[in-house]
């Protein structure tokens, strides 16, 4: 049969860069996974890649030509909102192809007129945001700064953050947003720090720039204690700026319920195809839309209709049927030949899609002790 | 006038042709200097004078022919190491540094000096007294005289074995144009040869030794200074008649 | 590779490149004719979109504007906004030497690029605008193509009159020798503003276009060094003061930034995550190639056209200057 | 007071780093008359090919730093013989265009090697002083003193040779100043050396006061425009006033507008004086 | 025509032009001498509105116009050269003189844009008149060559050219010979003396070559220190001993 062609826009150049290549190994990992497990239809998975450039302009030109030019019939990808929702509009929507951002968490997603082509297997940034506050006040802490990204994503968390936070009779001292090309973040450490009653900050970001602006605190001798998004779940961070420093600190991540097996195994799988796992988020979610695609197909019956793909994607991705998780690609394979029910759970989560292609989030809540990541508990945040 | 007999002469223009990148300006230009001698060209306006001074001087791409400075090749050699060698050269246009005071201006004249250039800074300021007045004022601030007795002043903190000057006079007011040609003759006494463009031609040619008209890049007449303005043609074609 | 798929793509790229084509071209207006060193292509693109999206867009709750009018009333509501913000920073900037025109221009559209981006009020902030409409709901279809091809055959147009009238000599005249052009009785300050605010209303036409054909806008899409860097090689890579030129680059290079992906596809597997940048080094290197080898761009200016005489062979010195 | 106090000495810090890389922006416009717009990438091959001796001998950083320099000079020289050199007798735009395109090819290069990643020379914080209540970390009176340094070594560089003087020659009128004497394809290679030499010590000192990412450079180089315009193009003194203002509004803008305004204030800063006084805040200071 | 009343203007602590006075007499051609630094050219340019003096006034026509920026002053007949040539230098010879003219309806965008045909009429004329100017200053052969590659001379034969293109009512030249073959210039001298006869011209002419001062200019204004020191017709100039002193150096003019 013909190759199942997908292509992965993400951003190999530019603002975002860091966060392109994982993604893409993510995607490709599935890929191998499938194809090592007899493939889809008996045919293989054909990953192409268009390098968004982190521009919107870019980024439709390469979803263009993944499309046109390189006929694939489902897309991964993009990174931010800012060109996931142009590559929907202008390439995805009217050629009828299925893409599942694995990135954009912007609530305009969730309403955007896309005729059903756009899906996204990480919740919108409206539910963490919930999870966050309720990790926050738990934890006893009455009084936040914040410091978070200045684009959509830090933005909508930021906004989701405050509003559940002060429900909760929590109070906001400072806010600041940061630019992320600037070099030095004293400033915005000032800023959040306020009149200096806060107890703790919340840093919604990445760590590229969170590993500065946390190391500016500490120096500053301004916060000593963190709540993170899920941008900021980073090894790397703890081991750059020492264990102790963090030990305590809280975070939130959207997370399977099933518990860590999924993730387990994709972090085990990931290691063993491309060395450790980066700190990078995203990298599960395209592992997981690439899965879904190709789950999709198998259940379609058909590796180049891609309104058919589309139309299977639900049915793969949730429930009724029988759960399938990461690397069991022989076991799902088979039981959609015998014209089963399957229902993904994925490396990120449950990755059940909703009318409007999102997926609800369950949120793992995590902590850092003694230099390593540990989950607490799996939660379902009370709106 | 020297007996140049048996003396090789300082710089030797061989049949010279060139331009500006495109034709060519210069049809096969040739010229002598010889030790000691001051020499003027004089030429309609475009004739190719200011080109040829170039040339000689590397600033201009040489296609065929043959520059020769005491006898040792010099064709499109690199401008800068011209000096070393004891050729000073005034251009036409833009030749001050403009954000430069005066001084500096005169100190790059000196840049190859290894020597203090304060003495000869002394000399340039007693022939120029206005330039010590304003020796703090950006070159580009003075006035068209001003800066062209800067630009002269320049040319002259080496004490160079030949100097090169293209309209030396232009601008100057008449004092200053008798009292330059003066000094000409004074440095050229001194054993400094020289090679001049001037369009002041009646005076200049009064104080060569020979004189060279160009027309249109090419050699038209070549005579000593008294014998050009004697010529009746010359006379009529270059040299304003009266 | 389809035929079908071709052709989509195909209308795709001309659409892009067209609009790339009125920036270059405004730039050209500017920079070509005039000698005003423009980095702020970008903000006044922007600024164009916005305004454009702003008026032409639904209404929603998100952010101010939405008046759903068509698009040819968002087209002059985004040129003269351009132009009126080009008039305000020209008034103030007109007497500036061109480099610092230069980095006067690109401040601004740095600043323009947080004020829309902290803005959400006026203009959706980082979330951007969605739902912008382009007519017959042809966002990359042929409709899009011929509405920007038309457009841009008519500034090609404008641009090209421009050039060779006494308009355009006298902004060539300006921008050789100030002075000069002073004591000839012209308003250098008001011919270099009349420039300057066409050329920017025509980029601010080409962020309408944009925003129509896209659909949804946000901050990334108006990055002021990436943007507007883009454009200048356009112009320069084709011959800046040539309006040929302008358009024959803008499609080229545009080609080359796009198609450079060809190259790198053929990279061995264990390359490709490396290939996105080793892509953006080919295009800094065919850039250097293309600037050594025709420095005054494929197509080098030359003195217009004597409008008022029949065409005769005018042998004009092209050499260059060395004095 | 007290975080006003801070505020000023953080903006110090990054001033001076800003200050750095503009000295070494206004010394190559001043000589050959255009915007180097890879200047911000030199920075980064800077801090990068220290990177590579650091964990490739597990050197100290400002050992690592002495051949990091040499190869940035080296790459500055370089790209100055094979691209550069042979746009010198056309319009400045072109070389600044070319520059935007080495600007592409050296990032490109930085993230073929290193990857898109955050790297850092040392992991950990640093245990601050405090100093009447200021708190002052051990890596910014790093980089507080390598720019200082740097500033005194460029000081005696343009005062006790003749490069400063040729420099300007070259600027006013490079074929008079090759008339003169002046060794113009020498002072262009000493340029380059010394542009590469201060890109690179403020691009190492940028990694060590924050991280290592490829696109560093690229990002401080708008701000490190508007410090060399405002303290007047092609004056390296100049510069350094002009990169401590833009370090200290950014920071004091905090104060009083939303944090993501920071960067535009710089702007702003240096849009009000170019109107109000084109030439620089330095016009009398000369090399 | 023109009256320069106490015109006063010191760049830093250099008194360039002081007290200085005089009359540029309607239909003169007045010549305006002086050492080098004499503070000539300054005054040109206040007079042609480059500079604005710091005080004093000049009078055109009876108006004061001190101060008035250049462009307004062409549109009032004031035209100028300059003493370093100006020329547009990426522009041929042809366009630098095209430039010139006033009123030209292509200098309109609009008009460009839309009414084509009569600019296009308008551009015939202009045409014409510059072949004329090419042809009476010799530059003919040069017409379609980039003004930045002309020799120095012609740049100057160049510049005197464009004040040829308007409706001048008063020239002012600034060392139009300087640098000019001895041949042309009295081709030169022959131009403005025809212009002055026949197109009612008014000239006032800084020089420093005093056959062409002689032959073409009364009356005679000398500066010095940036004020008026003589004035007169040339003979009288020349043998006034102040004159001869600061200025002419004992040459024999
Ligand atoms: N912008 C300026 N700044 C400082 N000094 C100036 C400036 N312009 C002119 N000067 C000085 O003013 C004096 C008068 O200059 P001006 O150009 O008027 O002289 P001039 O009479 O035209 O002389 P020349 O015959 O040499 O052209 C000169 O000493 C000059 O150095
Ligand atoms: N930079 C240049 N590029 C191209 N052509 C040039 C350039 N400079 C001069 N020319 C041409 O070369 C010819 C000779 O010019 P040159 O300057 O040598 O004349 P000249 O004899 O010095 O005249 P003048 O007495 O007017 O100074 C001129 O016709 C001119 O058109
Ligand atoms: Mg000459
Ligand atoms: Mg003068």
């Amino acid at each position: 049969a013909e190759p199942l062609r997908l292509g992965v826009v993400v951003p190999l150049t530019g603002d975002l860069q860091s966060y392109g290549v994982p993604g893409l190994k993510g995607a490709k990992l599935a890929a191998q996974e499938i194809n090592a497990a007899g493939g889809v239809l008996g045919a293989d998975i054909e990953i192409s890649t268009g390098d968004s450039q982190t521009l919107p302009q870019a980024g439709v030109d390469a979803a263009q030509k993944l499309v046109n030019l390189n006929r694939v019939v489902g897309l991964v990808g993009a990174m931010s909102s800012g060109v996931t929702i142009p590559v929907a509009l202008s390439v995805s929507k009217p050629n009828g192809i299925p893409q599942i951002s694995n990135a954009s968490t912007s609530p305009k997603i969730t309403s955007l007129d896309d005729n059903d082509f756009l899906f996204r297997d990480i919740p919108s940034d409206a539910f963490q945001g919930v999870a966050l506050a309720q990790v926050v006040k738990d934890a006893g802490v009455d009084k936040v700064g914040i410091i978070y990204v200045n684009n959509d994503y830090g933005e909508g968390l930021k906004d989701a953050f405050s509003t559940a936070f002060k429900d909760s009779g929590g109070s906001v001292v400072g806010t600041a947003a940061y630019e992320q090309k600037q070099s030095s973040y004293d400033a915005e450490v000032s800023r959040a720090y306020g009149d200096g009653s806060t107890q703790a900050l919340v840093l919604i970001g990445y760590p590229q720039n969170g590993q500065t602006i946390l190391r500016q605190s500490l120096e500053g001798g301004k916060f000593d204690r963190f709540f993170f998004s899920d941008g900021m779940k980073a090894t790397d961070l703890i081991t750059n700026l020492g264990a102790q420093y963090l030990n305590g600190s809280l975070g939130t991540v959207p997370q399977a319920e099933a518990g860590s097996e999924a993730a387990n195994h994709f972090a085990n799988a990931y290691k063993k195809a491309n060395g450790e796992l980066p700190p990078q988020p995203y990298i599960d979610t395209a592992y997981d839309a690439t899965y879904l695609l190709a789950l999709a197909a198998a259940k379609a019956g058909t590796t180049t209709d891609s309104t058919k793909i589309r139309d299977a994607l639900r049915d793969v991705a949730g429930p009724p049927g029988e759960k399938v998780y990461p690397g069991e690609w022989a076991k799902a394979a088979d039981l959609l030949k015998q014209g089963k029910d399957i229902d993904w759970v994925g490396a990120a989560g449950d990755e059940d899609f909703d009318e409007h292609g999102d997926v609800a989030g369950t949120y793992g809540k995590w902590t850092i002790k003694d230099g390593k990541i540990e989950t607490l508990e799996v939660f379902t945040p009370s709106k | 006038m020297n007996d140049k007999d048996g003396v090789r002469p300082v710089l030797e223009i061989d049949d010279v042709r060139g331009g500006y990148g495109g034709v060519d300006i210069l049809h096969g230009v040739s010229l002598t200097v010889n030790p000691g001698e001051l020499v003027v060209i004089v030429g309609p306006n475009g004739a190719g004078k200011s080109t040829l001074m170039k040339a000689a001087f590397g600033l201009l791409q040489i296609n065929s022919g043959q520059v020769r400075l005491a006898g040792a090749d010099i064709t499109n050699i690199s401008p800068d190491r011209l000096g070393h060698r004891g050729m000073s050269y005034v251009p036409q246009e833009r030749n001050v540094f403009p954000t430069m005071s005066v001084q500096e201006n005169l100190e790059m004249g000196a840049y190859i000096r290894k020597d203090s250039a304060s003495a000869q800074m002394e000399r340039v300021f007693d022939l120029f007294p206005r330039l010590k007045e304003r020796r703090k004022q950006p070159a580009g601030l003075m006035s068209g005289g001003e800066r062209q007795m800067v630009a002269m002043g320049r040319a002259l903190m080496i004490e160079p074995t030949l100097l090169m000057l293209d309209e030396p006079t232009a601008g100057l007011s008449p004092a200053f144009v008798q009292q330059v040609f003066e000094w000409i003759r004074a440095i050229n006494a001194q054993g400094i040869s020289i090679l001049m463009v001037e369009q002041n031609a009646k005076q200049a040619l009064g104080i060569a030794d020979r004189g060279y008209v160009l027309a249109t890049g090419e050699n038209r007449h070549e005579d000593s200074g008294a014998g050009l303005l004697a010529n009746r043609e010359v006379a009529q074609m270059f040299l304003g008649g009266r | 590779m389809s035929a079908i798929g071709l052709y989509h793509y195909g209308l795709y790229f001309l659409t892009t490149a067209g609009i790339f084509g009125i920036l270059a071209l405004a730039l050209n207006l500017q920079w070509g004719l005039s000698g005003l060193f423009n980095l702020g292509i970008a903000g006044f693109f922007a600024v164009g979109a916005y305004a454009s999206a702003l008026v032409t867009g639904p209404a929603t709750p998100d952010h101010w504007g939405g008046f759903a009018l068509p698009l040819p009333v968002g087209v002059a509501v985004a040129m003269l906004c351009s132009a009126v913000l080009a008039f305000v920073i020209g008034a103030a900037t007109m007497r500036l030497r061109s480099d610092y025109l230069a980095i006067a221009t690109l401040g601004i559209a740095e600043v323009i690029r947080l004020v829309i981006k902290n803005e959400s009020e006026l203009t959706g902030g980082v979330r951007g605008m969605s739902g912008i409409p382009s007519p017959f709901d042809a966002h990359s279809g042929l409709v899009m193509l011929i509405i920007v091809a038309i457009t841009l055959v008519l500034i090609y147009w404008l641009v090209e009159r421009a050039r060779v009238s006494p308009w355009g000599r006298v902004l060539r005249g300006i921008r050789e020798n100030e002075d000069s052009a002073l004591a000839a009785g012209k308003s250098v300050t008001r011919f270099r503003l009349q420039a300057f605010v066409a050329g920017s209303a025509f980029m601010g036409l080409a962020g309408a276009l944009y925003a129509s054909s896209i659909g949804f806008i946000s901050p990334e899409a108006f990055q002021p060094l990436y943007g507007t860097f883009v454009i200048w090689v356009m112009l320069i890579a084709g011959g800046s003061g040539n309006n040929i030129g302008t358009v024959v680059g803008t499609f080229l290079v545009w080609f080359v930034w796009s198609f450079s992906s060809v190259l790198t596809d053929l990279l061995p597997a264990d390359m490709a995550t490396q290939a996105g940048a080793i892509r953006i080094f080919l295009i800094g290197l065919l850039l250097q190639v293309i600037l050594l080898t025709r420095p005054e761009g494929l197509f080098p200016e030359r003195p217009p056209p004597l409008i008022g005489r029949p065409r005769k062979a005018a042998d004009v010195d092209k050499t260059g200057t060395r004095n | 007071m007290q975080e006003f106090l801070q505020l000023t000495y953080n903006g110090i810090i990054l001033g001076s780093i800003l200050a750095l890389g503009a000295i070494g922006v206004t010394m190559i416009f001043g000589v050959l008359r255009f915007a180097h717009f890879a200047h911000g990438d030199m920075m980064t091959v800077g801090a990068y090919s220290t990177l590579a001796f650091v964990q490739g001998f597990g050197w100290p950083v400002w050992l690592a730093a002495l051949p990091a320099l040499v190869t940035t000079a080296a790459v500055a020289v370089v790209l100055d013989q094979m691209f550069y050199r042979r746009l010198r007798r056309v319009a400045p735009v072109i070389l600044l265009i070319s520059s935007f395109a080495t600007a592409l090819m050296l990032r490109a290069v930085v993230q073929i090697i290193w990857g898109p990643d955050n790297q850092v020379y040392a992991t950990g914080i640093s245990i601050p002083y405090r100093v009447l209540g200021l708190v002052i970390t051990p890596d910014s009176l790093k980089v507080l003193g390598g720019a200082v340094l740097m500033v005194i070594i460029v000081h005696l560089f343009l005062s006790r040779t003749r490069m400063g003087k040729s420099m300007r020659a070259m600027s006013d009128n490079v074929d008079l100043a090759r008339i003169s004497g002046v060794p113009v394809n020498r002072v262009i290679f000493w340029t380059w050396v010394f542009a590469g030499v201060l890109a690179a010590v403020a691009g190492i000192l940028l990694g060590v006061n924050t991280r290592l990412i490829p696109t560093m450079g690229w990002n401080a180089l708008l701000p490190i425009f508007a410090a060399a315009i405002l303290g007047g193009v092609g004056k390296p003194y100049g510069a350094i006033l002009g990169g401590l203002i833009i370090g200290l509004a950014m920071n004091y803008s905090v104060l009083f507008i939303p944090s993501a305004y920071k960067l535009a204030v710089a702007f702003v800063i240096m849009i009000a004086v170019l109107i109000l006084r084109p030439q620089g805040i330095l016009r009398g200071i000369r090399l | 025509m023109i009256q320069v009343d106490n015109i006063a203007k010191s760049f830093g602590g250099i008194k360039a032009v002081d007290a200085c006075s005089f009359e540029v007499a309607e239909g003169s051609i007045t010549g305006l001498i002086g050492p080098n630094g004499a503070g000539k050219s300054t005054l040109f340019n206040i007079v042609t509105g480059f500079l604005k003096p710091d005080s004093g006034r000049i009078l055109l026509d009876g108006d004061n116009v001190a101060g008035v920026p250049p462009e307004q002053l062409f549109h009032r007949g004031l035209v100028r050269t300059f003493q370093t040539p100006h020329e547009f230098s990426r522009m041929t010879v042809r366009e630098n003189l095209m430039l010139v003219p006033a009123g030209q309806r292509g200098e309109n965008l609009l008009q460009s844009w839309l009414r084509w045909a009569r600019v296009k009429d308008q551009e015939r004329q202009l045409l014409d008149q510059v072949d004329d100017v090419l042809a009476f200053l010799n530059l003919d052969h040069i017409a379609d060559t980039l003004a930045g590659n002309i020799s120095g001379g012609q740049k100057k034969l160049l510049e005197l050219g464009r004040t040829m293109m308007t409706d001048a009512r008063v020239v002012l030249l600034d060392e139009p010979g300087a640098g000019v073959n001895r041949t042309l210039l009295a081709t030169l001298a022959d131009a403005i003396t025809r212009l002055n006869r026949e197109r009612g011209y008014t000239f006032c002419v800084i020089e420093h070559d005093m056959d062409l001062v002689a032959q073409l200019c009364a009356p005679v204004i000398v500066m010095a220190n940036g004020s008026v020191i003589a004035q007169g017709d040339f003979d009288t100039i020349r043998r006034n001993p102040q004159v001869i002193d600061a200025y002419l150096g004992g040459v024999p003019a």
